[in-house]
């Protein structure tokens, strides 16, 4: 069984991993995850954190996740995804704690035989973690504090 | 019966620790348990309007009440942020 | 003037960056090049060589390149994408000579305050390069070789 | 007036060279140039069929002929396959 916080499941030519983390998110590392012989795309979508909000300047921001049910979420989400697209291999890991500016809070990669499954499939995996991960995010300013709420 | 309350982001913050434990009669549900919460910490009545309910990693649907079961782990979910 | 194959310009917070080159592309060389702190999202994609064609096995290939026409189509695709859409920074490189497989063929990135623009602008431009720059792949197989085409 | 055409890929195979000069008389167009390079390499003539021209690093609409200018580099472009 994978180290809590991590799980990686299904043959080796057609799998799916998920991971919520303290560490730094090297996209890097997700892309070689999903690299296959047969695929001929590799599409990713990376979450950064930005240094204002409506104006304010962000001192510093912090990540909290239910992560066993992050983790399940985020299986389901992988394998939706491979269920709707013809998408080869998927990982979605998501960082906790503190996340400097600039830094990836989110990666999101897909590898497929043809461009368009791995794209829209990365397009519609981000909409969907927003919408059902259980992972919320609370921003620091000069004058407070605030937890953040995903738009539907 | 026995369940397991978990609360984050801002329902932690008004409830003031991570999880509590709480013993509910036979026939509890979500519905019911949210009552109880509300009485014991009069502060989270106002985030839990805008929070749901998960119950063993899964959503209950909103206006919708599960039975509970001995064990449960029920989680109170605010608006997520995550992404 | 940049060095002959690559172009970069406009101001640091607003920029575009096009290469066609014989060295091996690193995708976090790009995500790097358009990484930008009032940025939220950056999304990616990765061409890579497939090792079969219509079950044959691909030996090799090689991408032939009009370099000088083909950096102004590139050129001209980042002005579009940052036309069309609200991306910040935008990064586009093409591999040229022969490509192993698994490795890339072209990486396009951008970056946006909001996830949307980065992830359509990407998946509009490698559709429109696949159609507009002058470049040409030859396959390999154990019986002859093809120079492809790529589909309208 | 004396243009540079250059070929790529399929076209630069069977033309046998990957450019040559050519001195064209005062009013040739793209046109006129491709039923130049039909008779000078007959072997072009099923490739440029497939293919279109570019003029200084601008593609000619299929079915129009653009006027030739001193100097101009004249592309002969194969179906890409670039990505």
């Amino acid at each position: 069984r994978a180290p809590p916080g991590r799980a990686l499941e299904g043959p080796s030519d057609a799998y799916w991993f998920v991971e919520v983390t303290p560490d730094a998110l090297e996209a890097a590392r997700y892309s070689d995850l999903v690299a296959d012989p047969g695929a001929g795309a590799i599409a990713s979508f990376v979450g950064t954190t930005r240094d204002t909000f409506q104006g304010k300047r962000v001192l510093r921001l912090e990540y909290e996740a239910y992560v066993p049910m992050a983790l399940a979420k985020l299986k389901e989400l992988c394998l939706q995804m491979r269920r709707r697209w013809a998408v080869s291999r998927v990982a979605v890991a998501h960082r906790i704690g503190p996340v400097e500016v600039c830094e990836a809070s989110v990666v999101i990669v897909a590898s497929s035989a043809h461009r368009r499954a791995a794209l829209e499939a990365v397009h519609w995996a981000i909409d969907e973690l927003k919408a059902t991960v259980p992972i919320w995010k609370k921003e620091f300013f000069t004058d407070g504090s605030v937890w953040k709420e995903n738009e539907e | 019966m026995r369940v397991r309350v978990l609360y984050f982001a801002r329902s932690r913050e008004v409830a003031g620790a991570p999880e509590e434990a709480l013993d509910l009669p036979p026939g509890a549900t979500t519905s019911s348990l949210l009552d109880d919460l509300r009485s014991r910490h009069p502060g989270l009545a106002g985030v839990l309007t805008s929070c749901v309910v998960a119950v063993n990693h899964e959503y209950v649907a909103a206006g919708e009440a599960a039975e509970l079961r001995e064990g449960d782990e029920v989680a109170i979910i605010p608006p997520l942020s995550g992404g």
